[in-house]
């Protein structure tokens, strides 16, 4: 397959991150530059790799793994560095690019001292949830997944910031984040562990190729019980309700970038691992567990965009936000037929780069005016114009405005909830989530930005320099996809529709069996 | 030889017991002597000629004068009152007649694997043979052993000069 | 009879004497370089036994191994000793006297490492584990100006002295029920008997809290906190992998090759150890507020992931336990070493003294850092690795339950492990002064932090080493 | 021409969307440059428009039952295909014309009218944008399409009321909009989605054949599918200002005047009715949905028409009157007239968009005060607004020959008719008396405020007005020839009039019904006059008036405490549900989750104190340990299950 | 009829004698006598067994030998270590040792 192009990809921002440990920590600009331009490698990278699958696999309808990479890793473990990219991962790593370039970019006002480590740590972070996405092999799956942990972790308490409506640190923010995380992929591991075993005995040979494993025909209780560990798992992560909590605490503690990229890719990587390896592999487990996790988004809908209305931090708001958008993705998970799944993943899409924006801009605002608490903001339209724009464009997005990124997933994971009838009602009530958005969304908006002038911000500085790459980036990427949302879903259709045939198949042969899950 | 077991293990363990009761350790230290002579006659009764050797030697021999060397050191003065119990000297013994009764129901069940041949008459050319091939190892090692104790006891014993 | 089987026991032992000679002929000034030279000494033979893979033979009539599985175990003991007696030239240096002594002792120790792990019969076990454990009582009581060294030695000596009383009575009611003090013919013997008889339930026992004081397991745990945190640092790091790694490897070869039989029995005992050491090992290191103390309850927890290889009893789980032990010595030395320099700089080893040291001396935040993760199984460091060996190799044996609280209870250590990175990098030093540390100690410091990642993110090299141990074991 | 601009409509929209661009990111700081591309791209829009208004008409009824339709796919998946086109046909002509038309006019007006803000070039932007969006809503040939414009025209309209956004009344009243609004879209999302699923299609033309027969496709009930319609029905509430979610429509007129008269008087808000005239066979299939739209129209009609009567600001009067006179077409809708509907709207754009670029004329000359008590004799002042603003509201009111009068009789005829059918007809014939009413009241305000306003006076001297400049008159005029003779095209005389293009089913040949035409006349005549009476002449004090009903005055002058009842609702019920939950996510949720953590914590501080530092202690656990142990040993089975959940669960 | 059960019983009661003192002892030498006792039972049994099972291979008395050295070298530094404590805190008693705890 000649040039290892993921590979690279993989490799740029940590040859980044190696090229800072050799800058002296002064400095921080050529520090910021060299993880801007590697960063930048991966996602002109990553959009090239993006534009020829699209044309060479999608629009010909071959689809499957490309630009695959498989070296022998661990071999009495079967582990394989095996990477590849799809439908399904492709989105994510052009998502986990765009929010890594641009997080770059972000500002957060307590990065300007240690500016090595942070960006070190960073880079760090970016190459682990990019390793996520393309990595075929479970055990490398795991293996990056994991990675993010400690970077965020040491990132929060040392960049992070407290709260002014909730009483908490960021040391508490910080290990309340780790712990939940991990706490969640020891089940993960659990289930991965006793896969892997089972599939070792029922194939011969220990693999974790996610492709092999799922070719496995497990029985239903052994389906029932791993999917329920990896779900607990996989939807911490994603902060479904009610293992939710870490999110908005860990948000508003973590500095801008982090914040972007937390909700932005790594929590998605919940939902891609529920997709990609719980529906995937183990599809009668899930089955058996769908209507749970439905309610459970509904609750995440509904009840954390409540929540929001009460909230006085902007970065809660958005950090709450980002649990209730995770409901969406959570129905569509639920709805097990492909209309859903591909607005699962499109959503997750979606809500990357609508989040990243917005916290971008909380993150900016924050860092100019030193102050995330609403009732002492307003007016900053006239101070910052341009912060304005990208704020009012994240808050559309996020109402799910038609023409920007976020509706049509969301339509398509209505679509695909509708279709099954015992989720009609569930989706009903997380529609009323739509209108629910709205409210917050412009309250912040219209508190934060619009009103008389105050002349307290007034030495406030507007967007300018390098702070206009991700207010700039985002937005393209926002309207782009969601003017053309066919670029993003015939993509993820390709991706997901393997997994959705499996899922047919699967339970097709289990009721045929006569066993009811 | 009935009653001569008796009589060695009523000596061995009652001395035992008076050891570990006695409230002043250079008593103590006494009684202990004495159960190390009931335990070499044991290992008369058991035919172990050497073994009873070697443990009136080492035993009651150097060990000892070792422990009185050590009393001699740490008590000034007057003996009494300086082997006393602790507060949780029921709890110990509680935990020691659980393991008392234990051993006493282990070995009574146990099927153990005897032989019934007489045993030999003289074991030192065994035992010199036995240590000289097959345990050539631990030999050597216990060699090494005792110079490392050796060397670390007069390590460890040695005074410090006060620095500073 | 072939002697070179042993070379690599007897070029130890003339490396000990040697030095003590040397150290008694030069003048005191001079001593300082015997520690080195010790190192030099151990590498160099740590680099010869890689010779001796693939032998597989017995010397003595099946009293002594020299098989993959102890060489591996011996190599294990030479890279701790290596790394132990490179990182703690400052430290002795500082401690006073003894200076050449405190390493002839290391390597004394040493010594009956390699004897216990390569022992196959119970004597020479028996022996082996005096001599590690005799050095060890001298090395704990090394620090002369320290009370609390004196302290941790007489608790270490009079609580091994009854645990090895206990190991005894256990091996003697043993070798009465089988005849014999050779492992491999206890198993035959054994196999003869068939049922389980009480003198051997008892004596399993004996043994079971024998060899779990030594790799302190609950509930014969409880010397190890305190003596790792009275003893010498360097003595701790040696104390917290070798003597543990070479307990598991006596153990291992007691209870596998001798106990096959009676495994039904043993694992179940020793899943419930496991897993009561694993729950209170990582609980009561959350509220330690001393480095030593912490890592001592940490290395307890260890331990408890360490047993779930045991109660594999396969070729998978001794692979599991050769892989993590190896790996194990250097996430501990490599946090040990940071806290003896650390301590030989400021003299404190509570952990609230850390605060600020990311920018005091960044290497050692760094590396600290990275040992206590991967302590902790955090990929992509080589604790992660090691703990899928371990766990992957029970999982399917009915033990599901164990490896979830084991992944549980390993994922909430992370909490007290990250305090330590907390105040490290969160907090700001109270005293700027910059962190001294001699060049051998920041070779260990390397070396352990990039091994750890590297086995972390490709475990291919030692697992081929640990594989050959384990499949040694059972051919 | 004509058949390039049928077969290439979508330029249409297409041309605002450039010119939105261009002024957003390049040509911002200029505004004059950006007042040029606006106007430029919406009178091309324009131009096209009358165009594919030609050709349509040209054609016949051919377009009636077979659009011109071209569409792209906008996504495409597995059982989901979304496109997006254009669908040309004699309705969406018609509005294509219409709104083109309004728009360009409010462009030029704003020439005048913004001259000299701040953020003029941001302006034609956004008003580039909401033609764009307006256009593209109007062509849509499914009703997704639909949405997605009709979301965006709500974006704009959000993004104009809060133009100057630096007002609090203005922020507030923006977010009211959007926020209103989006609780209608929820209805129509909902509505849209479960059309989907039953009939796999939002295609109209497609869903327009499949409803009629819904049985052969889907398994709905009636009862579903008249519960589809009514939750669809749900989005026109909230857009086109219905009762109950009517309240966004007056506040929204903090927006400037221009942008009331494109968006909340001539275009936006009659997308409501306008969906309901697309889909109005989803409708018909189900006479309990169109009992309930004809119902919610005819009452928002009289209810409107009631607040309207005492406001008290000029764009609020007409802000209810908007509100009344969608209700006026969602009657003539829900009677099951789509040309009653679409008639009343296309007039009904004219005269409003007039009235309102008329009372911004007025708003510009009074420095924006907007009290019209404060006005009075602006007819000397400025005569070319006094005379098309009586012309408006001659329309209005329903008066030959003005546009009104055509549209407004069709409707009450079309009602009338309706309460001669077979279903309901007692609920039509109740709706036709509150029609004929509301047709009387609305002359009554209406006059009230144009003699309050132009006739006798100046009650404020500080105020200095003048007459509007060229490029405000202008369009006034145009509108006001528009108002004059816009009902012509629907008159009962034409043979081939306007019901003959824009209809549903059969086409009947408007009959003319006298007995409406006199009693309606009469009413508004009888209005007008009173009006006089009563402001005018100020024969009778309108003050005495008020106290005189009181009670029932306080309740139209604050609008029936509609507002008040919402914002009690939100901060209260809304709010303090998301106040509890708050609540509970800290100290249950995180509550459990920090338990868990402290537990673990205090479970650690006190194992440790099992830590003594006596040795002895040690001991004694660890023989005590030996002895449990071998108990354990002895005494458990290993068979038994005991010990086997140690070992032996899997 | 005396038999290996017999010299079992008395060493494993030897043993727990020896346990006692060592378990409830406050003196520190009077603790190592204790272990000194535990470790003479050991003895006996390795010896019994070595008479009664393996009669004629005297393994056992190999081993209660090394045994007996291993003591005597644990003595040594057990002693050594008490003289050490000893001149720091003056004391021998073991409940004095206790400054390392939690």
């Amino acid at each position: 397959m000649g040039f290892p192009v993921l590979t690279a990809i993989l490799l740029s921002p940590i040859i980044g991150a190696l090229i800072s440990v050799f800058i002296p920590k002064e400095e921080s600009k050529i520090i910021k530059a060299v993880a801007g331009i590697t960063t930048f490698i991966s996602l002109v990278l990553t959009i090239i790799l993006y534009i020829v699958y699209y044309t060479q696999y999608v629009k010909t309808g071959i689809g499957g793994f490309a630009f695959t990479e498989d070296i022998p890793w661990v071999a009495d473990l079967g582990v394989i560095y095996s990477l590849g990219v799809d439908g399904f991962s492709l989105p994510m790593l052009l998502l986990t690019n765009i929010i890594g370039f641009t997080s770059v970019f972000s500002r957060s006002w307590s990065v300007e001292k240690r500016a090595k480590e942070f960006y070190i740590l960073l880079l760090i972070l970016i190459t682990g949830v990019m390793g996520t996405f393309i990595a075929r092999d479970l055990f490398i799956f795991f293996l990056f997944y994991e990675v993010v942990v400690i970077p965020i972790y040491i990132m929060v308490i040392i960049w992070g910031s407290g709260s002014k409506t909730k009483d908490v640190t960021k040391e508490y923010a910080g290990m309340k984040l780790t712990i939940y995380l991990l706490i969640g992929s020891a089940f993960l591991l659990a289930a991965m562990i006793w896969m892997y075993k089972e599939a070792a005995g029922i194939l011969g040979t220990p693999t974790f190729d996610i492709a092999k494993l799922a070719t496995i025909d497990f029985s239903t209780q052994f389906q029932i019980v791993v999917f329920g560990m990896m779900a607990f798992g996989f939807t911490c992560l994603l902060s479904m309700f009610p293992f939710h909590s870490w999110s908005p605490d860990g948000y508003a503690g973590a500095p801008t970038a982090v914040s972007m990229i937390h909700a932005g890719v790594l929590k998605k990587i919940g939902g891609y691992g529920l997709i990609r390896i719980g529906l995937f592999i183990l599809p009668v487990g899930a089955k058996f567990w769908a209507p749970l996790i439905a309610i459970f988004a509904v609750a995440n809908v509904v009840y954390a965009a409540l929540i929001c209305l009460a909230q006085k931090d902007m970065k809660y708001v958005v950090g709450y936000s980002s649990v209730s958008h995770m409901g969406f993705v959570l129905i569509g998970v639920a709805s097990m037929n492909i209309i859903g799944l591909n607005g699962a993943v499109a959503n997750m899409f979606a809500h990357g780069v609508m989040s990243a924006l917005f916290f971008s801009m909380v993150g900016y605002i924050y860092a100019a005016t030193k102050s995330r608490y609403i009732p002492d903001l307003g007016g900053l339209a006239h101070q910052m114009p341009v912060a304005a724009v990208g704020f009012v464009v994240a808050a559309m997005a996020s109402a799910g405005l038609p023409g920007l990124v976020s509706f049509v997933p969301e339509f398509t994971t209505f679509v695909g909830a509708f279709k099954e009838p015992s989720l009609q009602i569930p989706a009903i009530i997380a529609l009323t989530g739509v209108v629910l958005g709205a409210v917050y969304v412009l309250r912040m908006v219209a508190n934060v930005l619009f009103g008389p002038r105050k002349e307290e911000w007034d030495h406030v500085e507007d967007i300018k320099g390098s702070y206009w790459i991700p207010v700039v980036v985002l937005i393209v990427f926002i309207v782009a996809f969601g003017v053309f949302p066919s670029l993003l879903m015939d993509m993820v259709d390709s991706g997901v529709q393997p997994i959705a045939a499996k899922l047919v198949q699967a339970t097709t042969a289990a009721a045929q069996m006569g066993g009811s899950i | 030889m009935n009653f001569m077991f008796w009589l060695i293990a009523i000596i061995t363990l009652g001395s035992a017991l008076m050891m570990v009761m006695n409230k002043n350790i250079f008593h103590s230290a006494l009684f202990m002597v004495v159960t190390f002579l009931g335990v070499a006659a044991v290992y008369l009764m058991l035919y172990a000629d050497f073994m009873a050797a070697v443990q009136v030697l080492v035993y009651a021999g150097a060990i000892t004068i070792f422990i009185v060397f050590g009393i001699m050191l740490t008590q000034r003065g007057n003996m009494k009152e300086t082997n006393l119990f602790s507060n949780h000297a029921a709890l110990a013994g509680i935990v020691s007649l659980a393991l008392v009764v234990i051993n006493a129901v282990m070995v009574v069940s146990t099927n153990w694997p005897k032989t019934g041949a007489e045993p030999p008459q003289e074991t030192v050319g065994s035992i010199a043979e036995l240590m000289l091939t097959k345990y050539v190892v631990p030999f050597e090692v216990a060699a090494i052993l005792l110079l490392v104790a050796l060397i670390g006891a007069v390590i460890i014993a040695k005074e410090v000069k006060k620095t500073s | 009879m072939d002697l070179s089987l042993l070379t690599i026991e007897i070029a130890t032992v003339l490396l000990a004497i040697g030095v003590l000679v040397i150290g008694l002929l030069i003048p005191r000034e001079q001593r300082f370089g015997l520690g080195y030279l010790v190192t030099i000494g151990l590498a160099i033979i740590l680099f010869v036994s890689f010779g001796y893979y693939g032998i597989n033979a017995t010397a003595f009539e099946g009293m002594y191994y020299v098989d993959d599985f102890s060489i591996f175990f011996k190599q294990l003991i030479l890279v701790a000793a290596v790394l132990v007696t490179l990182a703690a030239t400052l430290y002795v240096k500082k401690m006073g006297t003894n200076y050449g002594e405190f390493f002839v002792m290391t390597v004394f120790a040493a010594l009956g490492m390699m004897v216990l792990s390569s022992a196959g019969e119970f004597i020479t076990l028996y022996l082996g584990l005096e001599t590690m454990t005799i050095s060890f009582y001298i090395l704990t009581g090394f620090k002369k100006n320290d009370s609390k060294s004196a302290e941790a030695g007489i608790k270490y000596l009079i609580l091994g002295a009854m645990s090895s009383g206990i190991l005894l009575y256990g091996l003697s009611l043993v070798y009465g029920m089988t005849g014999t003090t050779v492992i491999s013919e206890v198993a035959v013997k054994l196999a003869e008997m068939g049922s389980l008889s009480p003198a051997m339930v008892v004596g399993m026992v004996f043994l079971v809290a024998g060899f779990g004081f030594k790799i302190s397991a609950v509930p014969f745990q409880m010397w190890s906190p305190d003596v790792y945190e009275g003893a010498p640092t360097p003595v701790t790091a040696f104390l917290a992998v070798g003597s543990k790694a070479a307990a598991f490897a006596a153990l291992i070869r007691v209870f596998m090759i001798a106990f096959p039989d009676y495994s039904l029995q043993w694992k179940m005992l020793f899943a419930a150890l496991a897993a009561l050491t694993i729950i209170i090992g990582n609980l009561v290191a959350i509220p330690q507020t001393n480095i030593k103390r912490m890592l001592a309850y940490s290395s307890i927890a260890q331990a408890g992931y360490i047993m779930t290889g045991v109660i594999a009893a396969n070729a998978a789980g001794v692979r599991g336990v050769a892989f993590y032990g190896m790996l194990y010595v250097f996430a501990t030395i490599g946090a040990f070493t940071v806290v003896m320099n650390f301590s030989a700089n400021t003299g404190s080893d509570e952990i609230r003294d850390y605060a600020g040291l990311a920018r005091r001396s960044p290497l050692l935040a760094a590396v600290l850092t990275v040992c206590l993760l991967s302590m902790a199984g955090i990929p992509p460091l080589a604790g992660f690795a090691g703990k899928f060996y371990l766990f992957s190799s029970i999982v399917d044996q009915g033990y599901l339950w164990l490896v979830i609280i084991g992944l549980l209870m390993s994922m909430a250590s992370v909490y007290y492990y990250l305090s330590v990175a907390k105040v490290m990098y969160m907090a700001d030093p109270v005293d700027d002064s910059p962190i001294v540390v001699p060049a051998g100690a920041k070779a260990v410091l390397l070396i352990t932090m990039i091994v750890t990642v590297f086995l972390g993110v490709y475990p291919q090299p030692l697992s081929v080493l640990a594989n050959l141990a384990a499949n040694s074991l059972f051919f | 021409m004509i058949d390039f601009a049928l077969h290439n409509a979508w330029l249409i929209p297409l041309l605002p969307a450039i010119a939105f661009l261009l002024i957003f990111l390049v040509f911002r700081p200029l505004p004059k440059v950006s007042a040029f591309i606006g106007i430029t791209a919406i009178f091309l829009s324009f131009v096209l428009a009358v165009h594919v208004g030609i050709g349509v008409i040209q054609a016949g009824d051919q377009f009636v039952e077979h659009p011109l339709k071209q569409v792209v796919t906008w996504f495409e998946m597995s059982g989901l295909k979304i496109e997006m086109g254009v669908q040309i046909d004699p309705t969406s002509a018609m509005m294509l014309f219409m709104v083109s038309l309004v728009a360009l006019m409010v462009n030029i007006y704003s020439l005048g009218y913004m001259h000299g803000d701040q953020a003029f070039s941001r302006f034609y932007a956004f008003l580039a944008l909401f033609a764009m969006s307006m256009l593209g809503l109007v062509i849509a040939p499914n009703l997704l399409q639909m949405f997605v414009f009709w979301e965006l025209v709500g974006l704009c309209s959000y993004l104009l009321i809060g133009f100057w956004w630096h007002k609090y009344s203005a922020r507030e009243a923006a977010k009211k909009a959007f926020i209103t609004t989006r609780t209608g879209d929820f209805g129509l999302l909902l509505g849209i989605l479960l059309l989907q699923i039953n009939f796999g299609t939002l295609d109209l033309m497609t869903l327009g054949e499949m409803i009629p027969n819904f049985q052969e496709y889907t398994n709905l009930s009636v009862g579903g599918l008249t519960a589809i319609a009514a939750i669809l029905f749900l989005g026109p509430i909230g857009k086109s200002g219905q009762f109950p979610l009517h309240v966004w429509l007056p506040d929204a007129m903090e927006g400037p005047t221009p942008v009331s008269a494109l968006i909340h008087a001539a275009t936006m808000v009659v997308a409501g009715v306008y969906l309901v005239g697309r889909s109005l066979i989803l409708f018909q299939t189900v006479p309990g949905a169109m009992a309930f739209v004809a119902f919610m129209g005819g009452f928002t009609a009289l209810f409107a028409a009631t607040i309207a009567i005492t406001q008290t600001e000029m764009k609020k009067i007409l802000a209810y009157s908007t509100v009344s006179q969608l209700g006026y077409m969602m009657l003539a809708l829900g009677a099951g007239s789509l040309t009653g509907g679409m008639f009343h709207l296309f007039t009904h754009a004219f005269f409003k968009s007039l009235m309102f670029l008329g009372a911004g004329s007025v708003l510009h000359a009074m420095n924006n005060d907007a009290d019209i008590w404060k006005y009075g004799g602006l007819k000397k002042k400025m005569p070319i607004t006094y005379w098309t603003f009586l012309i408006g509201c001659l329309a209005i009111a329903g008066i030959f020959p003005f546009a009104g009068f055509f549209s407004k009789d069709e409707i009450l005829l079309v009602v009338k008719e309706a309460s001669h059918g077979a279903q309901f007809a007692g609920l039509y014939t109740l709706l036709f008396w509150m029609a004929t009413i509301t047709a009387a009241l609305t002359a009554f305000y209406m006059f009230r405020m144009f003699f309050i306003c132009f006739h006798g006076e100046p009650r404020d001297k500080s105020f200095h007005p003048h007459e509007a400049p060229f490029s405000m008159a202008f369009p006034l005029v145009v509108l006001s020839i528009f108002s004059i003779f816009g009902g012509f095209i629907g008159a009962p005389w034409v043979e081939h009039g306007f019901g003959y293009y824009v209809r549903l089913g059969e086409y009947h040949h408007p009959s003319v019904d006298w007995a409406i035409i006199i009693v309606s006349t009469i009413l508004a005549l009888g209005s007008i006059f009173l009006a006089y009476w009563i402001y005018g002449k100020k024969a009778v004090s309108h003050e005495a008036l008020a106290q005189k009903f009181a009670p029932l005055y306080k309740i139209s002058f604050n609008k029936y405490y509609i507002d008040e009842i919402y914002l009690w609702l939100i901060h209260n019920v809304l709010d303090g549900l998301g106040r509890a939950l708050w609540w509970f996510d800290i100290t249950v949720v995180d509550g459990i989750i920090n338990g868990i953590g402290n537990a673990a914590k205090i479970l650690g501080s006190i194992l440790r104190r099992v830590q003594t530092g006596k040795l002895q202690h040690y001991a004694l656990v660890l023989f005590a340990g030996v002895v449990i142990l071998v108990l354990i040993m002895s005494f458990a089975d290993t068979s038994s299950a005991s010990l086997s959940l140690l070992g032996g669960v899997r | 009829m005396i038999g290996l059960e017999h010299f079992l019983i008395l060493s494993g009661t030897l043993f727990c004698i020896g346990l006692f003192g060592a378990l409830a002892k406050r003196n520190a030498i009077a603790i190592l006598m204790g272990l000194e006792l535990m470790l003479n039972a050991v003895n006996i049994n390795l010896v019994a067994f070595a008479r009664y099972v393996t009669t004629g291979i005297l393994t056992g008395h190999v081993f209660a030998i090394f045994v007996i050295a291993v003591a005597a070298a644990e003595v040594a530094v057990g002693l050594a270590l008490i003289v050490a404590i000893y001149r720091d805190r003056i004391s021998v008693n073991v409940d004095d040792f206790d400054w390392l705890k939690w």
